[in-house]
């Protein structure tokens, strides 16, 4: 071996590619970097750099007028924001959690959703509110909550779910671009699980529009977030035994992109929607009734939801694998409509 | 912590006030303004002239009297009984008309009228105008933000968050509850067990002001203060303002199930308009002839901004579905399409 | 005439029939009357009655110690009800308007519906929570709002939406009887436009049953509360025409009475979803997924909602009627079906 | 307001003391148990054999010392730290170790044991803990509520509407704020302007006390001033018990991005067991046989604990979908099929 291999340098973030935390934070930086009336904070997103690092060293970058810690509590994060955009500035508030962001549920219902609606657009709200969400690595009570449905179902914001580091950093940095309230949740399964090589500068992908990220004839599969994944697994089973499952990934749920996925399940006829929220009431059902009002004429089988129980998320999270979806939940699912 | 005043309720003043006569002048007129407003509003209901509306009679000082410490860059939010206030803090009153009409253009304020919209829900403007009051820091010149609750109000969760999100932030904003004794139904002393609001500045860290509520001189100069302090960057004050509901909640509501009007009448004698008045007129700034000529005036601006709402068309069916975001996505222009015909 | 009419007695409540708030206080009479864990609160529900006298004369009636006024925090009443309820009381909570209950989504997410499932069932939580809601009378911003579809999202807690007088009646006192925390809404349009005879003293109606309250073959209707009138004078405009529509009150939301609606729907192949609350995510959304699932073999033709626009209900209430459905949209979306 | 005292962190009592040797002993022990449990806890943790754990280093005195103060029948409502306080009113050690488990078995208490489940979400207890201090009046033998909070948890709403309405109703509960200087990485300068929490009390009309949190007297004797309050129909008190998180937020947690650890270090000197020890050894009531023995009690203890633990049954995959409600309905039947094979 030779001697320079000893002292080899750190690895290259271009070539080893980045977690989709790492990306998170670039996207960060690089909005506060753009924009001076960029804001950040939360609860301890300063020097802590928040519960999972995505504001690590932004409070030092950036300094602590533009990067800062609140006290405990989401009501008064949610109002500081809208109070801060109404000032014209645009503020980006982390929730610790997404199952804490019920205190914050009465500013985003009244306010958040409803100020360029009812002020007639003399006020935008380009608010972005990041929040980690969704179970599989142990977290306690509540720390995996999927609450996604209840924010599509508030007219004027709009739902963010990226699936992967390249994919959230440049759907993040259109969300802060974007001139209306956004939510955007984030996997915290995925923080960590993978890398991958992104452009190191500013770059946004779109909203509003779905990715077909694996194409296949027999049966569409539809999620967001730390399903895809469920999913692609599931697909990758499924071709092994010659069965072609195509994989929408939403990105973005509000506003939804129905166009992609009623071209999709025109073609294979047949569909499940997966998600990690309790089945009833869940985002999901929307995506069904969007399918079935424009697709029904298309359809094989019956449309069929993988979801998390009609349950709260179990606390005893000993038990948390037969909760949350896994791919085979999905191809049980498969399965069922392929035979029916 | 004593209660400031100046002018006490029959009006007679024992030495100087802090005001000088320009200042009194215009504090009368703007509180008669908005005691017109007030009484024809109620008038205007019962024709079906304006929708339910939420009089502030006997509020006017509390109102009026914290509003004029602001200057014109800075910023007023209200709760939804502040007609007053906004008036004063310029939001035109053909607006104020239209609002209470339920009109949609009742609600677009012109783009250099500094007040947010009137808050239904309860206490929820406050931590946002915390946040407004941090803004200003990052723009060329800083503005101070006043923002208006009630003393049922202070019961909401958001009430707390705000001072306590303004104290640590060092926000400019001032903080007036508007302690009139009710809640619709519910006396103060069945809201708080302390009813002395000013009290909770201490636990906040900041400075907690009691004021007579229906003494415009007081009001005004604890909110200059206070306005003061903010704009320097020492932080939020508390002021509360003790005054009372004179009126009905709302022109729905029915005070009989619940107070006694006699005591409302009582209440009458402690009214801020003849108050102010009876300053003026002792210090020879006012009388009969001038309270009716401006009485003409007031009369003939609520004409025309009557006016100017009657002529402002109903707007499209469309518009219900319009500004829900930037631009519409395919479910607003959906039903746009569908509303177009309506 | 005869003397007699001239002295008219007070109309018999047993032949002219009451309006839906008096039944409503009649039941909470009769709750309190049975069972002294019984308490009623609220904002403004003691010497006042409650903004619409739901609660009139029950303070007067039971004592302020049982029936009170509480401060205006709706995060506190609901807490105070999971509180009460923990200490082995039958809370009855009144939340002043439907639209005011977002401050107490963190108690009711957080805890109203997770408690009995965390507490692997020691703990119940029997609490009834009763709120005004939805649109059609003028009211002032956020009191026409339709929440029901968030809190049907919420594992654990049940949601409840009367009819008619004689209906609220029968189903308050179940709620009221029921172990689980149950939500009640009640339809403001409808609390006093109808009088209903119904028996005076104690009865129940089953929670989880929906109801044809209209019987056809041509195309199924569902609603509930405030949407069902408006579905009945669809059908009475439709039967001239000869087509008979068939009208579905769910009246309980949570749990869902899945097997009543696909029998029908497996009956008439065609469907109709009604509600008033924003189209997407709305409880809607959920009917149409069991559909999609239960009785696509069965559909003729596609789905449609006919629900509120996908828009805050607006403030400006002098354009409210182009927002909530009528008949005449339903109509059309009838037509719809019918000619698809 | 002074800060309660009695024992000072050295140790040395001047005076006497208001409580006895038995009381004194009774208090070591059960100080000297949580901390016993604590230090293993931290130490299973990092074996495997617990979750994500809470330490409560420094604060076994302001949760004993509280917790002490109730008779049987009271209710303790805990935050999420609370393990010393929750087992000090009787939750069983083998429960506590489950529940650091995240084992299901670990949720459900027995039906005898009066202490409600930990809470994640901060401050949410708060409000129930009034309505389940109000249900007691209807009990025949009315109970006590003492309930806890963290400094950063006095930013919530819920902390304010909660001490807000027990004032109003009077209710027979105690609020236990231990100001530990942290929420998180936030110190509590950052999270209040004022940090002496206990003066939010006078706005709310209860009373407020501010107590050495690492004083075991101190505690103990403020929490029996505020339960006999409580139970002769006075209603709250708010006690802020001053004290300081040795440890980090939890096991996940790393202090070094945040704080200087010398600090916490020096903090030690403070913390209260070793100062309780030493008033008890002054008095002769202990020396190091009786520590001896009675460490070697709390592992045989703990071990059986921890057997009963190993020994539970891990719980059958349905169970996640059980006691969704009292019946399950076809949602919860439908998952319960699908489960039962797992
Ligand atoms: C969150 C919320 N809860 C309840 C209401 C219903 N409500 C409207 S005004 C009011 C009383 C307000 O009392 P106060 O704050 O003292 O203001 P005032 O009416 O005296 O001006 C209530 C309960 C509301 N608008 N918002
Ligand atoms: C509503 C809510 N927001 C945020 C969190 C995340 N969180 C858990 S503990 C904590 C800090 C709590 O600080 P404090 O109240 O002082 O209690 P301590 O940790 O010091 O015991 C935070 C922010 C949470 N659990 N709940
Ligand atoms: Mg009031
Ligand atoms: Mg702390």
């Amino acid at each position: 071996m030779a001697p320079e291999a000893a002292t080899t340098p750190l690895p290259d973030r271009a070539q080893t590619g980045v977690t989709m935390v790492q990306a998170i934070n670039d996207a960060l930086a690089l909005a506060l970097e753009r924009d001076p009336t960029t804001l950040l904070f939360g609860e301890d997103v300063g020097l802590l750099g928040g519960v999972f690092r995505a504001s690590d060293g932004l409070q030092e970058r950036f300094g602590a007028e533009r990067v800062f810690d609140t006290p405990l509590a989401e009501s008064g994060i949610m109002g500081l924001a809208i109070g801060l955009a109404l000032g014209g500035m645009r503020p980006i508030a982390e929730l610790q959690f997404a199952g804490f962001l019920y205190p914050a549920l009465d500013q985003i219902m009244s306010h958040l959703g409803r100020y360029r609606h009812r002020t007639r657009g003399r006020f935008s709200l380009p608010v972005v509110v990041r929040a980690p969400y969704g179970g599989g690595v142990h977290t306690p009570e509540q720390h995996a909550d999927s609450p996604e449905g209840v924010l599509a179902s508030v007219p004027g914001v709009k739902v963010v779910v990226p699936s992967s580091p390249a994919r959230a950093k440049g759907l993040l940095l259109a969300a802060i671009a974007d001139p209306d309230p956004v939510f955007f949740l984030e996997a915290i399964k995925l923080y960590r699980s993978r890398r991958e090589v992104m452009a190191a500068d500013y770059y946004t992908h779109p909203l509003g529009q779905a990715r077909v990220v694996r194409a296949g004839n027999a049966v569409t599969l539809v999620s967001y977030g730390g399903m895809v994944e469920v999913c692609l697994k599931a697909a990758e089973v499924a071709a092994r035994e010659g069965v072609a499952l195509e994989v929408i990934d939403l990105e973005t749920l509000v506003p939804l992109d129905e166009a992609t996925i009623l071209e999709s399940v025109k073609r294979t006829g047949r569909v499940v929607v997966v998600y990690e929220a309790p089945r009833s009431g869940g985002f999901g059902a929307e995506v069904v009734a969007r399918l079935a009002e424009g697709a029904l004429y298309y359809l094989e089988a019956p449309i069929v939801r993988v979801a998390g129980w009609d349950a709260p998320y179990p606390p005893f999270t000993t038990l948390e694998h037969h909760y949350r979806p896994d791919a085979q939940r999905v191809l049980a699912a498969v399965r069922r409509v392929l035979t029916a | 912590m004593d209660t400031v005043r100046f002018v006490p309720a029959n009006g007679e003043v024992a030495g100087s006030l802090p005001l000088g006569d320009e200042e009194l002048l215009a504090g009368y007129k703007a509180v008669a303004r908005a005691r017109h407003f007030d009484e024809r509003a109620v008038v205007l209901q019962r024709q079906g002239r304006l929708g339910v509306y939420a009089p502030y009679r006997g509020q006017e000082a509390a109102q009026v009297g914290t509003a004029m410490a602001l200057a014109p860059h800075d910023w007023l939010v209200p709760s939804y009984r502040e007609s007053a206030a906004a008036l004063t803090h310029g939001l035109p009153l053909s607006q104020l008309v239209l609002y209470w009409r339920a009109h949609a253009e009742g609600w677009r304020y012109p783009e250099d009228v500094r007040v947010l919209p009137f808050y239904i829900p309860i206490a929820t403007q406050l931590p946002q105008a915390v946040g407004l009051a941090v803004a200003g820091r990052f723009h060329r010149e800083p503005w101070v933000v006043m923002a208006y609750v009630g003393d049922g109000g202070t019961s909401e969760g958001d009430f707390h968050e705000a001072l306590n999100f303004a104290a640590v932030l060092r926000a400019p904003v001032v903080f007036v509850v508007q302690n009139n004794g009710w809640a619709i139904s519910v006396p103060t002393e069945r809201q708080m067990a302390n009813v002395r609001v000013a009290d909770r500045a201490l636990g906040y860290g900041m400075p907690g002001v009691r004021v007579d509520g229906n003494d415009y001189v007081a009001c005004l100069v604890t909110a200059r203060t206070a306005v003061a302090r903010a704009r320097a960057g020492d932080g939020p004050t508390l002021i509360e303002a003790v005054t009372y509901r004179l009126a009905p909640h709302t022109t729905s509501d029915d005070p009989h199930r619940y107070r006694d009007e006699v005591e409302t009448a009582r209440r009458e004698a402690e009214e801020p308009l003849g108050r102010l008045r009876a300053v003026l007129s002792a210090r020879g700034l006012w009388d009969v002839e001038r309270e009716t000529a401006f009485m003409a005036e007031l009369d003939e601006e609520l004409g025309a901004a009557l006016a100017v709402a009657d002529a402002t068309p109903e707007p499209r069916a469309v518009s219900i579905v319009e500004h829900v975001f930037a631009e519409p996505w395919p479910d607003q222009r959906r039903a746009m399409e569908a509303l177009d015909g309506a």
